[in-house]
């Protein structure tokens, strides 16, 4: 049989298929934004109908299995009985991720029916997200319940010293703080800034690590650090100039570097993510864990992740805390149905539910207390007599908390303390 | 199915098959005619081409050129199993997964035979081949020659109109290939089915042959009855073939031809040949030693073969091997003599040597 | 299959039975490593970058981590497949001899073939991480008295964590496909050998080990080829500081910032031409004797 | 070779122990895990707690339709990848004879090739060509690793087939169709199974295609593990572990007692697994 023409066929066609694959698929039209304005101007209930019997696919961290859980059970079944829309949360392992995505969506043309709805997102996330032109919005102060939120507040209005402009809107707050054992530990032996830190982790070898940035808390340990070693937070408000961050951030990778011998493993590697953080800590292999909920750690405590005896404190320098949003991207598929969860979990109650670690996890709140009236504001009250041993009061966080550093110093200190710390040898 | 007596139950003209380009072999113009109830030997070393032959008349092959028709209706363009015809290959490809019943009667149900008229006929014919009450057992539970049987039972349940065997003995024992041997005769007979068999083994050749077709490289060297091939080789190749041992040098002129054995007489048939050195095919059971022979041998030695023995003498300078039935002894470098048991022999011209 | 065809009408049934997976395989498969291939030579149309060059190579091969991600990734490949090859050959030498009634046993070297290797991964990882289940135990049995004294196996700097699940997890595959060699091919060479007088370490010289070699050969590129590329593994048993060469494509494609994409196409081309050496090594040794075998 | 050797009830248990501790050991504490509410260092046992379970059959819970989602993209993608192989592997293995290894290497290679180089390159195909974030695109996604490894497998069988049994029961008066239900597939049937079930396998164990070309829209078990994975639930990872190697597990359970000849024990032994 002759085989020798049908391979050659056969090839040909593979090399035009792969040619035709590799040519292929640059169509880009813009209706989707035209579409995305009328949801802009138009009402607050056309918005409902439209956004009735959509699927809105979340796009979230999914580390934590007490805001996964939250988010499904919770949100999922308001929406679904209340609005008629179905929530898809899509857990990531890096809200990067997402923002990829969408770049990748737009890079490639396809302007819309893009695949992520909404994404849970703040600080560097947002700005390269915002820069590229690929959100939608202004939508947060179109939403009912905007009404509750402040965004004149710098702190809200602005997210890593960028202007949110109404193209994320607020869900929650956090704050750094650093968990310990009352069993191990007296609050005296307690350092209370980098430096008494350093101190105590030479005293106690192999007993202290941090999550390795891009983790997101890991990070956030790396900026603290910063503003202590190079004097506070106040220079760093501006734009990011290299000269001035490199001569500071000297500073931090030496410190890091002379604390290594003295962590756990001998920094020779480090946690991935908080969660692995937390199990060390659990495990007693290290003596402080990280913790971002402003409503305390009860959470983790009755799911057994941290010791019943662990207790969160900050340090007398101060703790980085922010607010944390959602956006929508600029090729959403479901905008209508984005905009009515995001309005949803604006919902006085619903915040208060999220805020309170038997509820939900102890998420710091969104929405600016003073604006709220009747039951509402009782509720709050109820809330905030809540908080035991397992939360620092209230008062004694925000005394304490810091801005974050604007969003470009975030992949200079990860890509810094990556080369020159943990590739250091 | 009536066919005019004058007309051959199977004719295959100029049949020919060219394999791929890269493969120098093909298949000359075959052409022959089978009775029925005959049986046909395709004859040939092994590469001859006989199996392509036995495939393109099984419909397993496309022929490039020719025509097959059987029973006065053209069937080379159809497909095998529209031709209505039977195989039995070396191996008897019986599923192993179905019982010995299920194998056999597999034709009758594909033809859509309701399953107890199809263990009827298969029961039957299972007796036929002396497979009595095998029809539940597994398959495992055969040896070899009863694996042949019921592959023998499967291809004939459908009772086909040509039956084509494809070396279908050659992985048995001899004693059960001539067992097998004899059922095939046995079963021409009654059933009157014209086959085509291909064989490289000369015995079974002959036992079980009317009719002959020698091939060699793809091209026809001789066909015709047994008496043809055994006794009038077409050329050497033909004659060493089919065993004849002793070849040897001679002078012809007209009707005696002469020889370090004397002066014979020639074969009617070999008249045609031209006067001059021509060669002299002998069977060596057509020689015998002799004493009293004027033509005098001395042995060179000679072995066993179990039912003959096999001695080679120098007559004259030349060797030739004579078959002695029985066993005998003899010493090497005994005088003896020779005496030839046909009356005339056949000769062949030098040139077609 | 067609015997009734003419040939052309062959040919084109052939072409058929073909063309569907030479199409698939070449419009996705190759297609893909083509759009890597020029995507790593910092040909990006979309954002304006339409000339080729080697830039990202050139930094590639000048960068201490690529180097050190390669080493490592090609040492755990070469001590998870030797390791795995040698207790392989012990474990089914041993196990031949139990042929009759190996069934259960059979049941056992089976038993971890199907298994994802993310859970192999997270097993070991609550095995014999320092506060795992082992660690517990010489807690218990007196012999250390914190986890931080029980030794690094796991997210360690020498990848004894991932080594460890490879070679868990391939141990039975080589071992079974060796296994099929030693219990058809080579008994009855052995018996012959032994008759011409040859003893144990002979026999497993002159024709064991022969004949165990092809597949043994076969089964190992397999092991190399997978465990080289493996992403998964590493990711959940690395430690950060020691990413692999898949790892670090992984964290380069995921980076938001452009410019690493071209670096992870490049970690992705490095990838795939060492792997098609392997897959040429297979056709040529392990293909060619199992078929010689044939 | 000492096949009665005396001491061969010591050994045997010694070899049993062995590879039970080898092949089973790394089981327990993922199955332990599962049903921990707290298991703190020098804890040998947990406390004990059934909420991960709860959790994954909970109907608030991903893990639901996570199953779903993997078990009928595997299906599916075993399948299909039957579908394209088993022409291919017996063009392959019974008529193609120039080429035929050059054809087998080109087809074969996405085997060898490690998944995150295809994932990345075929990632930024799909995009151009829109089937990303489709469930179109995920299982065309995992059917590249899936076709060539049924027809590795396929052509394994067509290599060392007799194609004496088809010619036969052409002869026998069966058609084509014919031919390959009666004859063909069973002949086929136990390396087909197995090229089923591993191509099965492929799918149901894809993490990274499925999160590159999927995008996060079509959730599977993979996902949800290495979600979970990431947010340190060492109970849910347990037992969503249980759940993910439960296929597995009816695998070799049926391989050794449903199929007659054992599913490892011939030549394809050396043809399974370690894609998976």
């Amino acid at each position: 049989m002759r085989k020798k023409r049908s391979v050659k066929v056969i090839l040909f066609l593979c090399l035009v298929s792969l040619i035709i694959a590799a040519c292929s698929g640059k169509d880009s039209a813009d209706k989707g934004k035209a579409a995305g304005d009328a949801l802009l101007s138009g009402s607050w209930d056309q918005a409902l109908a439209e956004a009735k019997g959509q699927t809105v696919n979340w796009y979230m961290w999914g580390g934590s299995d007490a805001i996964n859980e939250f988010v499904d059970r919770k949100y999922g079944s308001v929406l679904k009985d209340k609005y008629g829309i179905t929530l898809h949360r899509v857990p990531l392992s890096d809200t990067a991720e997402a923002v990829n995505k969408v770049l990748n969506e737009k890079q490639a043309g396809k302007n819309k029916d893009g695949s992520v709805d909404l994404i849970w997102i703040n600080g560097e996330n947002f700005a390269t997200l915002k820069q590229a032109d690929a959100l939608f919005g202004p939508f947060a102060t179109k939403l009912p319940n905007a009404k509750y939120v402040d965004y004149s507040n710098p702190a809200v209005g602005k997210d890593f010293g960028l202007d949110t402009e109404g193209y994320e809107s607020v869900w929650g707050s956090a704050q750094f703080q650093f968990v310990y054992d009352s069993e191990r530990m007296k609050p005296s032996e307690l350092p209370h800034n980098y430096k008494e830190l350093k101190s105590w982790a030479e005293k106690h070898p192999g007993r202290f690590t941090y999550n390795a940035p891009p983790d997101f808390t890991g990070t956030r340990f790396v900026k603290q650090l910063f503003y202590e070693l190079s004097g506070g937070h106040q220079k760093w408000s501006k734009p990011f100039v290299q000269q001035e961050f490199d001569a500071e951030a000297t500073k931090v990778w030496d410190y890091l570097n002379e604390v290594k011998p003295s962590l756990w493993r001998k920094g020779e590697t480090y946690p991935k993510t908080i969660a692995e953080l937390a199990a060390l800590f659990n495990n007693n292999e290290v003596d402080f864990a990280f913790t971002q909920d402003i409503g305390g750690i009860a959470t983790d405590i009755g799911k057994g992740k941290l010791p019943k005896t662990a207790r969160p404190y900050v340090f007398d320098t101060g703790t980085i805390g922010d607010y944390h949003y959602v956006a929508i991207p600029y090729n959403a598929a479901h905008k209508a149905a984005a905009m009515v969860v995001a309005n949803l979990i604006l919902d006085p109650k619903l915040q208060f539910e999220k805020a309170d670690p038997a509820k939900g996890w102890g998420d710091g709140i969104g929405i600016d207390p003073s604006k709220l009236e009747g039951a509402n504001k009782k509720l709050y009250n109820e809330l905030k007599a809540k908080s035991g041993e397992t939360a620092v009061q209230a008062d004694v966080l925000l005394k304490h908390k810091l801005p974050d550093l604007p969003a470009a110093y975030t992949p200079a200190l990860e890509e810094g303390w990556k080369n020159l710390v943990l590739f250091q040898k | 199915m009536l066919t005019r007596l004058s007309e051959p139950f199977l004719q295959v003209t100029d049949l020919t098959y060219q394999y791929a380009p890269a493969k120098s072999f093909s298949l000359g113009k075959q052409s022959f005619t089978l009775e029925k109830g005959k049986l046909l030997v395709i004859l040939g070393p092994s590469g001859s081409g006989k199996s392509t032959l036995l495939q393109l008349i099984a419909g397993l092959l496309r022929p490039n050129e020719g025509e097959i028709i059987m029973g006065g209706k053209p069937i080379h363009h159809l497909p095998p199993e529209k031709r209505n015809l039977s195989m039995i290959f070396q191996k008897t490809y019986l599923l192993p997964f179905l019982t010995v019943g299920a194998n056999v009667e597999i034709g009758l149900k594909l033809k859509g035979m309701p399953s107890h008229k199809r263990r009827v006929r298969s029961e039957e014919i299972l007796n036929q081949v002396g497979l009595t009450g095998f029809y539940q057992r597994p398959l495992s539970s055969l040896s070899g020659g009863q694996e042949q049987r019921v592959a023998l039972a499967r291809s004939l349940v459908i009772e086909p109109q040509l039956l084509l065997l494809d070396e279908p003995f050659s992985q048995l024992d001899p004693l059960l290939r001539r067992q097998m041997g004899s059922w095939i005769s046995d079963i021409k007979r009654m059933w009157e089915i014209p086959m085509i068999m291909v064989t490289h083994d000369r015995e079974e050749a002959l036992a079980l042959g009317d009719q002959f077709l020698i091939l060699r490289d793809g091209a026809e060297q001789q066909s015709g009855t047994l008496d043809n091939i055994y006794y009038e080789p077409a050329n050497r190749w033909t004659a060493d073939f089919m065993g004849i041992d002793n070849v040897l040098d001679g002078i012809k002129k007209g009707t005696r031809v002469t020889t370090f054995l004397g002066d014979l007489k020639v074969h009617p048939h070999c008249i045609r040949v031209p006067d001059g050195p021509v060669r002299i095919v002998l069977r060596s059971e057509w020689l015998q030693l002799d004493f009293t022979s004027s033509i005098k041998a001395t042995i060179e030695g000679c072995s066993f073969r179990g039912e003959y023995t096999e001695v080679k003498a120098n007559v004259n300078g030349e060797s030739v091997v004579i078959k002695q039935l029985g066993l005998s002894n003899y010493e090497r470098g005994m005088e003896t003599g020779v005496r030839l048991a046909t009356s005339n022999v056949w000769c062949l011209p030098k040139e077609v040597m | 299959m067609f015997y009734s065809k003419s040939k052309p009408i062959r040919l084109m049934i052939l072409s058929g039975m073909l063309v569907p997976s030479l199409l698939f395989v070449a419009g996705t498969f190759f297609a893909g490593i083509f759009i890597s291939g020029v995507q790593s030579l910092d040909y990006f149309p979309l954002i304006g970058k339409t000339t080729l060059s080697f830039r990202v190579y050139i930094e590639l091969f000048h960068s201490a981590i690529f180097y050190r991600s390669l080493f490592f990734s090609l040492g755990i490949s070469l001590a998870a497949t030797f390791i795995s090859a040698l207790i392989a050959v012990i474990l089914a030498l041993w196990l031949r001899r139990y042929v009759r009634h190996g069934r259960w046993l059979h049941f056992l070297l089976q038993f971890n073939l199907p298994v994802p290797h993310v859970v192999g991964a997270i097993a070991i990882l609550l095995l014999f991480g320092q506060s795992g289940l082992i660690s517990r135990l010489t807690y218990w049995a007196g012999m250390i008295q914190q986890p931080s004294q029980f030794p690094v196996l796991v997210t360690d700097q020498n990848g004894i964590g991932i080594v460890l699940e490879y070679v868990w997890k391939e141990v039975p595959f080589i071992a079974v496909s060796v296994l099929s060699i030693l219990k058809s091919w080579v008994v009855p060479y052995e018996k012959q050998l032994q008759l011409l007088g040859a003893n144990a370490w002979q026999r497993w010289k002159l024709v064991t080990f022969p004949f165990m070699l092809p597949s043994l050969l076969s089964s190992s590129i397999i092991v190399f080829a997978y465990t080289f590329g493996s992403f998964e593994v590493p990711y959940v048993l690395g430690s950060i500081s020691k990413p692999t060469l898949p790892i670090l494509a992984y964290q380069a494609y995921l980076n938001p910032n452009l410019t690493y994409r071209s670096e992870a196409m490049a970690i992705n081309i490095v990838i795939t031409i060492i792997s098609m050496f392997l897959v040429i090594f297979y056709m040529k040794w392990g293909e060619g004797y199992a078929e010689k075998r044939r | 070779m000492r096949r009665n050797g005396v001491n061969h009830g010591k050994s045997y248990a010694f070899l049993h122990a062995i590879m039970i501790s080898l092949f089973f050991l790394p089981f327990i504490p993922l199955l332990a895990w599962s049903f921990a509410q707290q298991w703190r260092f020098p804890d040998l046992v947990p406390t004990v707690s059934e909420r991960a379970w709860l959790y994954v059959f909970s109907t608030h819970s991903q893990v639901k339709d996570a199953i779903f989602n993997s078990l009928g993209l595997a299906a599916v993608t075993s399948l299909l990848s039957q579908v394209v192989a088993y022409p291919a592997a017996r063009a392959l293995g019974l008529y193609v004879k120039r080429w035929n290894k050059t054809i087998r290497l080109l087809l074969i290679a996405p085997i060898l090739i490690p998944g995150i180089s295809i994932a990345i390159g075929v990632h930024v195909l799909f995009l151009h060509s829109g089937l990303s974030d489709q469930w179109l695109g995920v299982l065309l996604s995992h059917l590249i690793p899936a076709i060539p490894y049924s027809i590795y497998l396929l052509y394994g069988f067509y290599a060392g087939y007799d194609i004496g049994y088809e010619k036969q029961f052409r002869l026998l008066g069966a058609g084509r169709l014919q031919t390959f239900r009666l004859v063909e597939l069973p002949l086929l049937r136990s390396v087909l199974s197995l090229s089923i079930l591993f191509s099965f396998l492929i799918s149901w164990s894809q993490y990274l295609f499925t999160v590159f070309i999927g995008g996060g829209n079509l959730i599977t078990l993979p996902m949800l593990l290495f979600s979970t994975l990431s947010s340190g639930d060492y109970s849910l990872m347990g037992a969503l572990c249980m759940v993910f190697v439960l296929p597995a597990l009816i695998i070799v359970i049926f391989s050794s007692i449903g199929v007659k000849k054992d599913l490892f024990e011939e030549k394809e032994a050396s043809r399974v697994d370690p894609i998976v």
